[in-house]
């Protein structure tokens, strides 16, 4: 099995919207090539392009020197070429071994064979073996299962196909460390067994780890190859993002220690949430970790009112219990969900509408539409967001500019504690280092934050202190020193770290 | 081919009624004496009705969710016969009558909305069964005879002429246009609209109280569509029990034809009303030319999935 | 005559609610049969009655006779899809009678009036009033329908001894009130001096609407129709205009009583006088079309219905001893007083005032 | 009420099991709601009348029950692909026109086997009709039908322009036997459920369900959505045709407005039977006991003596009822767990 694909000189054009203006690439059997590139710059569409989702304008795929061009995913499939999408590919009313194996069932006389398909599945789902639940069965439905296990089952789907190039568009965006770490060792045995591999991701540990080169996309052009042992960080960071040594580096104030409480959390159940207690302080930026799905997402959901839950929550010296984000949002409580295309945006609407939809009732009726397009501007030209216009639709952003419209929302109501569901899954470094910029921003004004993220980094560099969640329980926090990512990984496995808090 | 494109790309709202023009001169060819002021007349004040029946469909559309409201003939009925039971004949009456009517609708509306959004019915067979309820109840309270009037005053405001010639019922329709475009572009209320038809976890999200806004939007249907009722009794001076439900597929291919996605989350009532126009003038247009019903039907079909493919269409799988 | 009636259980099948002349005709089956009761008799009335397609009333008709009933009046939906049903039932010895639509089933008999002549009588009236020349314009029921077409047949055959007189417009108005107003005040605007609309049932009444909201100089002559929101209107136009005229042909919602009383008749031990059949499937019995109301009568008609229901039909049924005239040996097998058209809604002075008027014009007829 | 959120909430946990399992069942067969809701409505018609099981009874009943769950079960079809049906009235009005028009009472066995593969032929174009419409031209499938229903009620009308016609006692009489004592309709149901659940096992079925489940996905994994919500409509029309046969066998005639009033009613008995509207869910089975058990409403309200004003009523409070009993039960599922 040997392999060699190049992209030449592809273009794709959504009406006026250049989404890839130059794309150029090269990968050989045997080598992981990174794709990396700043939100927007195209990194997904020349995937879809060379996986045949997407129909380019103009350009050439050559595949083992051989010009080749696909009307379709299954032709591309047929010549061995697979990717796990970015946005999944999952039917969620189906099973786990049904969307596996959609398309290519093994089928004895008419009938699908569903004993093979589960075999086919328990050997697919036995790579992941020690780092998915028990629920994640071949019968399981995609729909019941948690982010992290659906994109596991995007990348067993992926390889079911047994192909000969995978492109990986940010298959590691929804994984836990562990998962992460596995993944690494299956993706070293198909380097060896000759297989080549597309890896697309915007955390540049997990970039050194896999990849072997890196080709970076700006603005839909391919700016150049290179070999990631010979090239810094902040090489590749400016190849991505022009300008991007003047970020510059964050200022963290310390918190005060007579920051008042904004927050007291007692003794709070729900759903996955098992007697969690708390506290968070104005101007303090409070972090969650842990492994997947260990009740993070429901604390904030619940916090912000949207599942229900027992227990005590004291808001700014009040006690409050909200049943419906409204409450909270009256109670200037902001949430910044963790999937924008299905809770975060209105893929269909305006930039201007999303931006507002939380805070439409102080425009007055009839809505002052002068006073909202300038307020919007405004918060377009704080965010640094690239957009046509406040009039185009949210679909038509990239991932990183679409998750600025997410918080966005927000900060149109200066919240006075914001809690955020890991939003910079998926955003590039240029947008992170603007988005940390906010936080800090916010904080100073007196706000606390929560943010809970699946990026080890982010809590150590950002945070006060960080709670850490094991199956719906707090097992550790560590404030200050104790952020260290020993201590992060041992308390998310559920064992108290050695330095407890005080 | 590019003609088809660039027409695709128009805002279908104004693509709609440059076509009920076009259609309107195209009629002078079929028939020298379809074109002049009283046909013009005529034809807006029976799309007027059609327009104003497909109002709340509009918003019920619009609000997503699979959502359409099968119950506008119902309530439509249901509205003249409680004016032309109550009113007493009367311009007085007309007020309590009329009140009552809305009220109705209103009712009805509201477990519309309920059965939808808190029950978890699919909108198109909650509303199906309400119109069975609706007619179940007709039947028991009038026993097949309605006793009732019509007060004069409605014949004089809504189907002859008011100023310039022009009937009341055409000044209302606008009027009504000009609230629904405040209603949908410059209220909150029509911003979490858009919203819940797009994306309901994004809205919730957003602070927006999503059955709320649904069942709003299924009690502001019933009371389009008994406001609908009320006029078309000006139009026909009398109830009969069937009176609505003429009206019903129409008003959805209207609100369609005027570009309002039945997905949900996009559309505007200006379309709605441009398609009511299209509707009726096709209408007119085949009558005008004569043709045998079986024809006139084909021929209908035709010209209904003609419009549909010129911008009716949506996206494509493949990008 | 005989002397014990005995216990009947009738059937009603009814496909059609969303129309006020069916729940008319419903509700005179169900008070003859109180009269038949009040004769002795005693009667239980089972009542189908829902919108339905044809499968539909061919279970309504299943369930009759998983009943047991021993007449069945049906309306049929459809011309020719109930008959093999109702065969069955009149194989099993059940009395079946289809009212108001002729079908050709074996073995059931058609009591109905003859939607031909009555058609006739207004078309005849529309073409006497042109004077055999004009302009005129059809609005008909639905294409297909067998009565539509019965009517439409009866029209052409008028119309064919006027040559003088052109049909400049032809359209359905779906037998729907607003539609044929539609359909009415689009003709109005598109199809120059226009000199009559003959039209029918419901849509009459819209058709007049129409005329008169629409800005004519001459306005056209409309056939009209016999129900008491038509003559409100007709002497509302009369006030306009006191030359307006118009005609108003019965067709009875009472058919369907008539329908019962023939049942009974032949329960009671008639056998139906075959030489009188008539009809497309020679099993028709054609009861006499009730009244005819023109201008001339108008006053007087106008009079006791002015204060009836818009959607009230102006009715006729036929005694027991006409019912009894169908059958062979001609004597009527019980004594059964006669319904008043108009029960529903005269009071008893105004239903007097009727009984004279109808008197008066049957002489007339005969003088 | 966040029930589109990702967020899981117990999927596995122990104490919940039997419940999950019964859960499972559920959503894997959705007819078992309207099963026991058959077998409640069957006994309360039961009760009321004492014949319904005897073989006569039975077979009128299912007999009459037939055209509309053939027809249903096509529109089950398009409905699982994503789509919906609304000229399926129309096209059975068409070919039952066509059948009436061409088979006599003296038609032969070869003759009316031609005639058959006519009135197939047209269902199959007219749904291929529907289908290029929708999958191909990608118009709106509720507006595309209701306008192609135009169509084909204009074609009937040209075809039978009057009602009537009289086919042949062969068809009539076959359609009433009862072979082996078992009426000729449930035959045909049995064939139906075996023709399901050979598809249901086939391929075309894993790509009908992921086209109605999440037609973008469905694509980027390489099923051929185009041609799939093509086949859908195809079949529809072929179910049509068939639903239409049962129609003229069962009246024995034709008439051009024959199907008009059916279309609605299929799609409340896909709902009925487990059948979700968006798509990607559901099956034949469910929608078969949804056709019965809306005929067995009216049965129900005919033998309860409901008075004739009462009778629409009633029924549609049943069917509304019956429509809401699966929500309520949901909520009142939820509102016990979430204590
Ligand atoms: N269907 C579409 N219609 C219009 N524009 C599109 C569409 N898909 C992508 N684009 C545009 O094309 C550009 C490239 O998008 P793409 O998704 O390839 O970026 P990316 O590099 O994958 O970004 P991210 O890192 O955020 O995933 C963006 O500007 C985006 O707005
Ligand atoms: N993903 C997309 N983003 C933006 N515009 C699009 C997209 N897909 C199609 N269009 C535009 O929509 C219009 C019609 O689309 P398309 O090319 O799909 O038609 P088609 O199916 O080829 O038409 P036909 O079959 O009639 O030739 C064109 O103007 C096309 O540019
Ligand atoms: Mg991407
Ligand atoms: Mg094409």
């Amino acid at each position: 099995m040997s392999v060699s694909l190049s992209a030449k000189q592809v273009v794709k054009r959504y009406g006026g919207v250049v989404a890839l203006a130059d794309g150029n690439l090269e990968v050989e059997a045997g080598e992981v090539l990174a794709l990396l590139g700043a939100n927007g710059s195209g990194k997904s569409t020349l995937s879809k392009i060379i996986t045949g989702v997407v129909a380019p304008n103009e350009g050439q795929l050559h595949l083992d020197g051989k010009l080749v061009s696909f009307s379709s995913p299954n032709d591309a499939r047929k010549v061995g070429i697979t990717a796990v999408y970015q946005e999944l590919s999952l039917i969620p009313d189906m099973t786990v071994m049904e969307n596996i194996w959609l398309t290519h069932e093994p089928r004895t006389l008419w009938r699908v064979n569903k004993a093979a398909m589960r075999r086919g599945t328990r050997d697919l789902l036995a790579l992941f073996d020690g780092t998915i639940s028990a629920g994640l069965t071949p019968d399981a439905l995609v729909k019941d299962l948690p982010p992290d296990e659906r994109q596991i089952v995007e990348i067993c789907k992926a390889l079911s196909h047994q192909p000969r190039l995978v492109i990986l568009d940010e298959a590691t965006a929804s994984l836990d460390s562990q998962q992460v770490q596995r993944l690494y060792e299956l993706v070293q045995d198909w380097k060896a067994r000759g297989m080549a591999i597309v890896f697309v991701s915007h955390r540049m540990e997990e970039i050194r780890l896999f990849a072997d080169r890196a080709t970076v996309l700006r603005n839909g052009r391919s700016v150049g190859t290179r070999d990631l042992a010979n090239t810094t960080d902040s090489e590749l960071v400016e190849m991505m993002i022009e300008g991007a040594a003047q970020l510059g580096e964050r200022t963290r104030a310390p918190l005060p220690d007579d920051a008042p409480v904004r927050l007291k959390v007692s003794a709070l159940r729900g759903a996955r949430l098992r007697n969690i207690s708390f506290e968070a302080h104005d101007g303090e930026l409070l972090g969650i970790g842990g492994l997947h799905g260990q009740g993070q997402s429901e604390l904030l959901l619940a916090l912000f009112g949207a599942i229900p839950f027992s227990g005590s929550v004291v808001l700014s010296g009040k006690s409050v219990h909200f049943r419906h984000p409204r409450q909270a949002m009256a109670c200037d409580v902001a949430f910044v969900p963790g999937d924008r295309a299905t809770e975060g945006l209105l893929l269909s609407r305006s930039i201007l509408e999303n931006l507002h939809l939380p805070s439409w009732a102080k425009f007055g009726t009839p809505l002052k539409m002068d006073r909202a397009r300038a307020d919007a501007q405004r918060s377009v030209e704080e965010l640094q967001l690239v957009a046509e216009s406040l009039d185009a639709l949210a679909s038509s952003l990239s991932g990183g500019n679409a998750q600025k419209v997410v918080i966005g929302k927000w900060l149109l109501r200066s919240p006075k504690l914001l809690l955020l569901n890991d939003p910079t899954k998926g955003v590039d470094v240029g947008a992170k280092g603007e988005f940390y910029q906010l936080l800090d921003k916010l904080r100073q004004s007196g706000a606390a934050i929560i943010l809970y993220s699946s990026d080890d980094d982010e809590l150590i560099g950002l945070c006060d202190r960080v709670l850490v969640f094991h199956d719906g329980r707090l097992t550790a926090e560590l404030a200050g020193d104790q952020v260290t990512r020993a201590n992060l990984v041992t308390a998310s496995m559920g064992a108290h770290p050695a330095a407890q808090p005080q | 081919m590019t003609l088809l494109r660039r027409l695709a790309q128009m805002n279908p709202a104004l693509l709609a009624l440059l076509l009920a023009v076009v259609l309107f001169f195209a009629g002078g060819l079929i028939n020298p004496n379809f074109v002049n002021v009283n046909q013009a007349i005529n034809i807006v004040r029976l799309a007027a009705f059609l327009g104003i029946i497909a109002a709340g469909q509009t918003l019920v559309i619009i609000s997503g969710g699979e959502g359409i409201d099968l119950s506008v003939g119902g309530v439509v009925t249901l509205a003249a016969i409680l004016v032309f039971r109550f009113s007493g004949g009367d311009t007085l009456g007309l007020i309590p009558a009329g009140a009552l009517a809305l009220a109705a609708g209103t009712l009805i509306g509201v477990i519309n909305g309920l059965g939808v959004i808190a029950v978890g019915i699919p909108p198109l067979v909650m509303t199906l069964g309400m119109t069975g309820v609706i007619q179940g109840t007709i039947l028991v309270v009038t026993q097949g005879q309605l006793i009732g009037s019509t007060p004069p005053i409605m014949a004089q405001l809504i189907s002859q002429p008011l100023i310039l010639g022009i009937p009341g019922v055409v000044i209302l329709w606008l009027a009504l246009g000009g609230l629904m475009w405040l209603l949908l572009e410059r209220t909150t209320y029509g911003k979490q609209l858009f919203a819940v038809g797009v994306n309901r976890t994004t809205a919730r999200l957003s602070g927006v109280r999503v059955p709320r806004v649904v069942i709003t939007t299924y009690a502001l249907s019933g009371f389009l569509s008994a406001l609908a009722g009320v006029m078309l009794l000006g139009f026909t001076q009398t109830v009969f029990l069937n009176l609505g439900g003429a009206y019903l597929f129409p008003s959805i291919a209207a609100v369609v034809v005027g570009g309002t996605v039945l997905a949900g989350g996009k559309g505007s009532y200006w379309g709605t009303m441009s398609g009511a126009l299209v509707l009726t003038l096709i209408d007119s247009l085949l009558r005008a030319a004569g043709i045998e019903q079986a024809y006139q039907s084909i021929i209908l079909g035709g010209i209904l999935l003609a419009l549909l493919s010129i911008y009716g269409r949506q996206h494509r799988l493949r990008q | 005559q005989i002397e014990d009636c005995g216990s009947w259980t009738i059937g009603v099948s009814n496909s059609f609610v969303g129309s006020e002349w069916r729940t008319q005709m419903v509700a005179d089956i169900e008070q003859t049969a109180e009269l038949f009761r009040e004769a002795g008799c005693e009667m239980e009335v089972v009542v189908e009655s829902a919108d339905t397609d044809v499968p539909g009333q061919i279970q309504q008709i299943q369930n009759l006779l998983n009943r047991g009933v021993d007449a069945i009046i049906v309306n049929p939906g459809d011309v020719s899809g109930l008959n093999s049903v109702l065969e069955e039932a009149v194989e099993e010895g059940v009395v079946v009678i289809a009212v108001d639509q002729e079908i050709g089933a074996e073995g059931v008999i058609n009591v109905v009036i003859n939607q031909k002549e009555w058609a006739k009588i207004s078309a005849q009236w529309v073409a006497d009033k042109l004077g055999g020349e004009g302009r005129l314009i059809l609005i008909e029921g639905f294409v297909g329908h067998p009565a539509n077409e019965a009517r439409m047949e009866g029209v052409a055959e008028v119309l064919a001894e006027y040559p003088g007189i052109e049909v400049v417009g032809r359209e359905t108005g779906s037998w729907d009130q607003a539609t044929g107003q539609q359909v009415a005040s689009d003709f109005l605007a598109s199809v120059p001096d226009i000199d009559a609309i003959w039209t029918q049932d419901g849509m009459a009444m819209g058709a007049l609407t129409a005329v008169n909201t629409a800005e004519l100089e001459t306005k056209p002559i409309v056939s009209g129709e016999a129900r008491a929101g038509y003559l409100t209107m007709w002497n509302e136009t009369l006030a306009a205009n006191p030359d307006f005229e118009s005609i108003g042909v019965v067709n009875p919602p009472g058919v369907g009583a008539s329908g019962l009383r023939v049942a009974m008749e032949i329960l009671l031990g008639g056998t139906p006088d075959e030489s009188q059949f008539a009809g497309p499937f020679g099993n028709s019995f054609y009861v006499p079309i009730p009244y005819v109301i023109d201008s001339e009568h108008f006053a007087d008609f106008y009079a006791i219905y002015k204060d009836a229901p818009d959607s009230f039909t102006l009715d006729g049924m036929i005694t027991q001893e006409q019912a009894a005239s169908y059958m062979v040996d001609g004597e009527p097998a019980l004594e059964v007083a006669t319904l008043l058209p108009g029960w529903q809604v005269l009071d008893e002075e105004q239903l007097a005032a009727l009984a004279e008027l109808l008197d008066s014009l049957a002489a007339e007829k005969e003088g | 009420m966040l029930a589109n959120t990702p967020v899981s909430t117990d999927t596995a946990s122990a104490p919940n099991s039997v419940l999950h399992a019964v859960r499972r069942f559920i959503s894997k067969n959705p007819f078992v709601v309207a099963l026991l809701l058959l077998v409640v409505t069957a006994l309360v018609n039961r009760a009321l009348q004492d014949n319904l099981f005897e073989l006569r009874s039975l077979n009128r009943n299912l007999r009459t029950f037939l055209p509309a769950i053939i027809l249903a079960v096509g529109q089950t079809i398009v409905v699982i692909g994503g789509g919906v049906d609304l000229s399926v009235g129309a096209m059975v009005s068409m070919v039952n026109a066509i059948f009436t028009v061409l088979i006599t009472q003296e038609s032969t066995g070869l003759e009316i086997a031609g005639v058959l593969l006519i009135g197939a032929a047209a269902g199959i174009a007219a749904g291929a009709l529907n289908g290029f419409a929708v999958a191909y031209l990608r118009l709106q499938p509720i507006v595309t039908t209701y306008a192609t229903s135009f169509l084909f009620s204009g074609l009937a009308l040209l075809i039978l322009p009057r009602p009537g016609g009289d086919i042949a006692d062969s068809l009539q009489d076959l359609y009433r036997s009862t072979p082996f004592d078992i009426p000729f309709s449930v035959f045909v149901i049995g064939g139906l459920i075996v023709v399901w659940l050979i598809l249901r096992s086939t391929r075309w079925a894993q790509f009908l369900y992921a086209t109605g489940g999440k037609p973008e996905a469905a694509y980027t994994t390489g099923v051929p959505v185009n041609r799939i919500r093509f086949s859908t409509y195809v079949l529809c029309g072929l179910f049509a045709a068939i639903a239409a046969l049962a129609y003229t066998m069962l009246t024995g005639s034709g008439n051009p407005r024959s199907g008009d009033d059916m279309t609605l009613a299929t799609i409340v008995a896909v709902v009925l039977g487990g059948t979700r509207l968006s798509g990607g869910q559901g099956g034949v089975i469910g929608t078969i006991i949804g056709v019965i058990i809306l005929r067995l409403f009216s049965n129900i309200v005919s033998f309860a003596d409901v008075p004739s004003w009462w009778q629409t009523l009633v029924n549609a409070v049943i069917i509304l009822v019956a429509l809401a009993a699966p929500g309520i039960i949901r909520a009142v599922q939820a509102r016990r767990s979430g204590q």
